[in-house]
């Protein structure tokens, strides 16, 4: 549990010492640095908690405080959660070296502000506590929005929306968490999670902080704040709140059914979640694929790509089989990495084609190829094709639904989805593939950027090698 | 890891590796990009060439490692694959010494031979996978690599060839990854056995394994270009000539006719096909590609359309060689893999170099270009009439094999298709032949580059021509010959139907 | 009776600051609404939530709001409710079906408060909802103070908007200078008070920022410029106090914010007196605080 | 009726007219206040569920303590985000599309 409060608290510290660092109004240099560093001593002792807890397999919680149960707040350290510790470090280290190599210079308020989303993050994860989770949502729609409104007086509407509605949907939970206080009279989850009943004050608790954690968490049909924040924000914060925000709340979601909710009530919600997924699918595909701007795209991606999760949660909650908690983890890491590769992606041809419109990709396969591979190997992985990290979710999914002929048309839904995600994906791919104008002076590349697109694009495009230990592993960490 | 394990892995990454690197090449550096080419092309046949021997004397080419749940990632070299890989590693040499010759002085040539190596590592992948897992992921990787070649030129046009090509086959590859996960979950993904696997599945799965079977032919049915999955195919022919040559002969369309000869025979086998009636619409269908894009071939007016559905046709061979289920017919259908690849391959180097030489693209401006470029008239006379069937080519071996087929299997009228069909091919290729050599120019050639050597043509684009053409009439002299492809065959057949 | 009356009033309000015709009317309503509610609050036996309530919803917000509503346009375009009768309907249902859920929980009892009693010769501090911010469940607090820098560093990310500094009311400046040492009294008292009765680190913050506001609209208060390492400070210095006490817990001692029982007093004195200060300062300029002062 | 009951009551139904009120109003201050009064709905509810034990109970009051700290920050960030919005975006009250290419 040590290990995973230092990676808390190192970002944490880092973002005071920053702010205190903030001197004069230019930027101080050495503040990205240690912004990185920090983040990259982060993902180690993510790691170290990942590896002592994935060995013993074991859950351990600790009581803040010292105080006894139920009255103190709980955070708990399972598996998945090291796991999704170290994801959240892991991104964030990407994006903050794209951001450091990033022309013309970032914000300085970048580097507290995204230390901050780093800690709300790995509150979020380990909190127990649904009082103090949604004391941590609040923590990450602030931060979340600050950063967008890093890029100016054009975000600043986006951002507005996104904030008045984050803090609706908070309140939806907030109510939601004072009907479960007044029928338990607990907030630790590990308690509730054995004496909840499926009567109609909890159900009703259920569905309410199920809405807000939905409307935070972009899931369709609650998504339409999303696409104009992330296509306004800064290209790393982007990557941070398609990669990382959404899924935030996506995993408190996952903790409310799949621990908290008595089974009846899952069982219930279950077909809703993952009919709700498919929708996404095809709904976000449909405007992603009519999008005009190459970060409206990717946004719109992502609306349609949380419908894979929300599908895998669906089914979980539906079928009660253990491997749809493998792809729906899958698919958050997968979609995850080929989301911080394609809107960084996306950002160098903002500022390389010196466009924001799709159409401007025309010919980039010869004008930034690497680029343009970082986009096109993230985008095949959103297809899902093989051997990529999306083709392993997708057959985690899809695999599992042929055993039994009853659950046949669930299939569609994925197959649906494929077409839809190859349309959109294709779409820009193919314009890469325009003759270029050769007219066009030769750009001066970061070499450095570019790579930095690329490699989690490679990481996501060869997941599925390791895909055999991957979803076994994956099988033992979402046991808990 | 002994050497029999590591020749599989060695005969993919021979193309895979040079292709990764000549990505990172610059535009002027050709001869190092020649060199890597040339390089990989050697190395690969020299695999080939051992692995043949090996698996002649009965050694077992095998190597795997995890990749999912119940589904390895297996490379195998067994008889069935080393057929088409040799006709890979054979047509790559030939083809990349074409596509050097005919791309000469145009821009990309890094990303168009980084691609067209690739494409060939994914052909040699599907010839080599041991499972569907694994052939899934190299017809996937194909379908990727390919989609660069056919989009070569940029332009809208190629653009819009693009787009049909990719939403056929990757509806085709969705399907094909469905029907995969359904045979995946009634019994994982085992190796591909003679005779079939899926014999041991319990009979109540029969409506499954009968789905599993239409998802799985419908997928492989669009890149073998079944009618009505053919769309994309004619289309495709904005490519860059070598790009159509590998399409049509090596890479994209055998590949799915391949797939639906490993379905049939070592996942379903069929014995089990039989149980379960499943080929007589598959074999209905061949049955009317086979003659229907033979009619549609007749109307084209452009030289490579009409190649292009004369491959449609050709293909619904190999598809009905397999599907009959008898031995001899299977033996028809797994020669002509190989004889359609040369001869066709054959009629398209010829096509190309009319085109890069003379300008001409269409069939009426051929009218006497034999006497303008004789050897290529040649080349392209030998394939025509191999198409034909006419003796002693290639072509009329894998007629006579399929026609025996049918008739030995029952179904006579199989041996009637063949007539039919074999006339509506000398109708849409003697009159070429007739124009080329008999007609007498009409006007001026559309261009007009004739090579400082003094040859007809670029000899880059001669040598490979006729050498193909050689191989199409040695096929059919040498058919006898243990070694030659209707040998091997006959040994593949000898191991699928153990009578 | 009262009650009842108070109910309806604060219902009425709610719904008259939103569809009041001008936008003045609806923060006046809004800023009564708050103080209102302060008065339930006091009625519902929570006398210092009150306070709270009254300093903070009703007294910071209403300044943030007349203070935005100086600074926006005026509203140009009459509020055209779109099918104002569905979504009546809808949240009607809502409130029905929240209602039955909230209504059972009367009768239930939860564990958690007899839980304190025991524990607070332990907790260091003499009052049960001070215990449980700073000690029991100091985490969250924690974090809120955190929330609370967020929203700060939010604004300061903001371009600055410009405006006509309002001219100070004579009678109100000459007020404010003798009121400034009487508040920052006050506010000491209501700290010290916290760990006994009602009273603590929020309450204190709030009416330190409550008069510093104050202060500030009557150009009482010097400039102030983030680039000044005390402004740095006093933001950050609460927060800091905390994460440092966290740390070292969880380093040396029993665990994540587990304060030793020996220190336990003296801690969470450290702890209030820093938040105090932070948010005092954080919640002046979240209110007044100009976007040039943040950025420089 | 006990008072805990009817402040419930009035709680939820403050807190159902502020959603309402987010759904239907359209001027970002008043859309604040609507979000507010959620806020005011909510805290009331659980001042209610505090005030049902004698004393009333104490972590349900700290919690309140904490969303009022929250929802001040939260709040005072949105107003001053809408007055820089309403000077700096030309004061359009529709979303602006991202304009054309900026080459």
């Amino acid at each position: 549990m040590n290990y995973a409060l230092a990676s808390l608290a190192i970002p944490f510290t880092v973002a005071l010492l920053t702010l205190l660092l903030q001197r004069r109004s230019e930027a101080n240099p050495i503040v990205p640095a240690i912004t990185v560093l920090a983040t990259a001593v982060s993902l180690v002792f993510a790691g170290l908690a990942l590896e002592t807890q994935a060995v013993s397999g074991a859950v351990s919680h600790l009581n803040v405080g010292g105080w006894d149960s139920p009255l103190a707040i709980r955070l708990r350290l399972t598996p998945l959660k090291a796991l999704l510790l170290g994801f959240v470090a892991l991104i964030h280290l990407l994006t903050g070296l794209y951001a450091w190599r990033a022309k013309p210079k970032i914000a300085r308020d970048y580097w507290p502000l995204s230390a901050l989303l780093h800690t709300s993050l790995a509150a979020l994860i380990l909190s127990a506590d649904i009082f103090n989770l949604y004391v941590t949502l609040e923590l990450l729609s602030l931060s979340a929005v600050a950063l967008v409104c890093l890029s100016g007086p054009k975000a600043y509407t986006p951002a507005l929306y996104y904030l008045l509605l984050s803090l609706g949907a908070s309140l939806c939970y907030l109510m939601g968490v004072a009907v479960i206080y007044g029928q338990y009279g607990v907030l630790d989850m590990t308690v509730l999670a054995g004496i909840m009943e499926a009567d109609h004050s909890t159900r009703f608790a259920l569905l309410l902080m199920t809405a807000g954690l939905m409307l935070k968490g972009a899931l369709w049909p609650l998504h339409l704040w999303l696409p104009e924040a992330h296509t306004y924000a800064p290209t790393p914060v982007s990557a941070l709140l398609s990669g990382l925000v959404v899924k935030g709340p996506l995993f408190i979601l996952w903790q409310l059914w799949n621990n908290l909710a008595p089974e009846a009530l899952a069982r219930e919600m279950g077909p809703l979640f993952a009919a709700g997924g498919v929708v996404a699918l095809v709904s976000g595909g449909w405007s992603a694929f009519r999008a005009p701007f190459i970060k409206t795209l990717v946004a719109y991606s992502t609306v349609a790509q949380l419908g894979y999760a929300l599908m895998g949660l669906g089914l979980l909650l539906f079928l009660q089989e253990r491997i749809y908690a493998v792809a729906l983890w899958l698919f958050v890491l997968a979609h995850g990495l080929a989301k911080v590769s394609m809107f960084l992606a996306a950002g160098e041809m903002q500022t390389l084609l010196g466009s924001k419109r799709v159409t401007a990709m025309r010919g980039a396969t010869q004008t930034i190829p690497i680029t343009m591979s970082a986009f096109a190997i993230a985008g095949i992985s959103l297809i899902g094709m093989p051997p990529t990290g999306g083709f392993l979710a997708k057959w985690s999914l899809l695999e599992p639904l042929f055993t039994q002929a009853n659950h046949w048309p669930w299939a569609s839904g994925v197959l649906l989805g494929t077409f839809v995600s190859a349309a959109y994906v294709f779409r820009a791919i193919a314009l890469g593939f325009y003759q270029a104008p050769m007219s066009r002076e030769p750009r001066h590349f970061d070499r450095v950027s570019q790579w930095l697109a690329l490699l989690p694009a490679l990481l996501v495009g060869l997941m599925a090698f390791a895909g055999q230990d991957l979803i076994a592993w994956m099988a033992g960490v979402t046991q808990t | 890891m002994n050497w029999t394990n590591a020749l599989p892995v060695v005969a993919v990454f021979s193309s895979l590796l040079p292709g990764l690197l000549i990505f990172a090449l610059r535009e002027q550096q050709q001869g190092l990009r020649t060199g890597l080419n040339l390089l990989g092309v050697t190395v690969k046949l020299i695999v080939v060439g051992v692995m043949l021997w090996g698996v002649s004397q009965g050694l077992d080419f095998r190597v795997e490692a995890p990749f999912l749940p119940g589904g390895a990632l297996i490379l195998h070299g067994d008889a069935l694959s080393l057929q088409f890989v040799s006709l890979s590693a054979v047509l790559w040499m030939a083809t990349t010494i074409y596509a050097i010759g005919y791309l000469r002085g145009t821009p990309l040539q890094s990303r168009f031979f980084g691609y067209f190596s690739i494409c060939v590592s994914a052909t040699v992948g599907v010839a080599l996978a041991g499972n569907l897992i694994t052939f899934l992921l190299f017809y996937e990787l194909l379908t990727l690599a390919t989609y660069p070649l056919v989009v070569h030129r940029g332009t809208r046009e190629a653009l819009d060839a693009g787009r049909s090509y990719l939403a056929y086959t990757v509806a085709g590859g969705t399907l094909l990854l469905m029907g995969i996960a359904v045979l995946h979950a009634l019994s994982g993904s085992p190796q591909f056995v003679p005779g079939g696997y899926l014999a041991s599945v319990p009979a109540r799965h029969g409506p499954a394994l009968t789905v599993a079977f239409a998802l799985l032919i419908t997928g492989l049915g669009v890149k073998a270009a079944l009618i009505p999955l053919h769309g994309w195919l004619p289309k495709a022919m904005v490519a860059p000539t070598p790009v159509s040559a590998l399409l049509h002969a090596v890479a994209v369309v055998k590949a799915g006719a391949f797939g639906i000869v490993r379905v049939i025979y070592d996942v379903y086998g069929a014995e089990t096909l039989e149980q379960l009636d499943l080929t007589a619409p598959l074999i209905a269908v061949a049955a009317f590609t086979v003659i229907f894009a033979s009619l549609r071939a007749l109307q084209q007016r452009h030289l490579k359309r009409r190649l292009a559905y004369s491959t449609v046709s050709q293909l619904s061979y190999i598809v009905l060689g397999a599907a009959l289920l008898g031995p001899i017919a299977a033996v028809g259908g797994l020669v002509h893999l190989i004889h359609q690849g040369i001869m066709k391959i054959t009629l398209f180097f010829c096509a190309g170099a009319f085109e890069k030489t003379l300008g001409v693209h269409r069939i009426s401006e051929m009218d006497g270009i034999g006497r303008r470029m004789p050897l290529t008239m040649s080349a392209f006379t030998v394939g025509a009439l191999g198409m034909t069937g006419i003796p002693p080519t290639a072509g009329f071996i894998s007629k006579w094999f399929l026609a025996a087929g049918g008739l030995e299997v029952g179904q006579p009228w199989v041996v009637w298709l063949f007539v039919v069909s074999g006339l509506l091919n000398a109708a849409y290729f003697l009159p070429l032949v007739y124009r080329g050599w008999f007609s007498i120019p009409t006007a001026e050639w559309p261009e007009d580059h004739q090579p400082e050597s003094g040859w007809e043509t670029r000899r880059m684009l001669l040598l490979p021509t006729l050498f193909t053409a050689l191989l199409t009439l040695l096929m059919g002299l040498l058919a006898g010959s243990a070694l030659g492809p209707l040998g091997w065959s006959q040994l593949i057949v000898a191991r699928e139907f153990p009578l | 009776m009262v009650d009842l009356a108070i109910g309806l009033i604060l219902v009425a309000l709610a719904i008259g600051a939103l569809l009041s015709s001008t936008l003045f009317g609806s923060l006046t309503l809004f800023f009564a609404f708050g103080m209102l509610m302060a008065v339930a609050w006091a009625r519902l036996h929570a006398p210092d939530l009150a306070l709270a309530e009254a300093a903070i919803g009703a007294g910071l917000t209403g300044a943030l709001l007349f203070n935005a509503l100086n600074k926006s346009p005026p509203e140009v375009i009459k509020e055209r409710l779109r099918h104002p009768l569905s979504v009546a309907l809808v949240c009607a249902a809502i409130l029905a079906l929240l209602v039955v859920s909230l209504l059972p929980s009367l009768d239930q009892v939860s564990p958690l408060p007899p839980m304190v009693g025991p524990r607070m010769d332990a907790s260091g501090v003499d009052y049960p909802v001070t215990a449980v911010l700073l000690n029991f469940r100091g985490w969250d607090t924690l974090l809120e103070i955190a929330v609370l820098l967020l929203a700060l560093l939010g604004v300061k990310v903001l371009l600055p908007t410009h405006t006509p500094a309002p001219q100070p009311w004579s009678l109100l400046l000459g007020w404010s200078k003798t009121l400034a040492p009487v508040i920052v009294v006050v506010g000491g008292y209501l700290l010290w008070r916290g760990s006994r009765g009602a009273g603590g680190a929020f309450q204190a913050g709030a009416l330190l920022a409550a008069g510093a506001v104050m202060l500030r609209l009557n150009h009482v208060l010097p400039e102030i410029r983030w680039s000044q390492l005390l402004l740095r400070i006093s933001v950050l210095i609460g927060l800091a106090t905390f994460l440092t006490v966290a740390i070292a817990t969880a380093s040396f001692g029993d665990g994540w914010l587990t304060y030793p029982s020996a220190y336990s007093k003296a801690l969470i004195l450290a702890i209030e007196t820093t938040a105090t200060i932070s948010i005092a300062a954080t919640l002046t300029l979240l209110v007044e605080g100009e976007g040039d002062e943040l950025q420089s | 009726m006990s008072p805990e009951l009817l402040y419930l009551v009035v709680g939820a139904t403050i807190w159902a007219v502020g959603l309402g009120g987010l759904l239907l109003v359209h001027h970002m201050l008043r859309r604040v206040i609507a979000v507010n009064l959620m806020g005011s709905g909510v805290f009331l509810v659980l001042v209610a569920l505090a005030a049902r034990s004698s004393p009333p109970d104490p972590v349900l009051q700290a919690l309140v303590v904490t969303g009022l700290v929250v929802a001040i920050s939260a709040t005072a960030f949105a107003v001053r985000l809408a007055s820089a919005r309403a000077q700096h975006s030309s004061g359009t009250p529709e979303v602006e599309r991202p304009g054309g290419d900026e080459s």
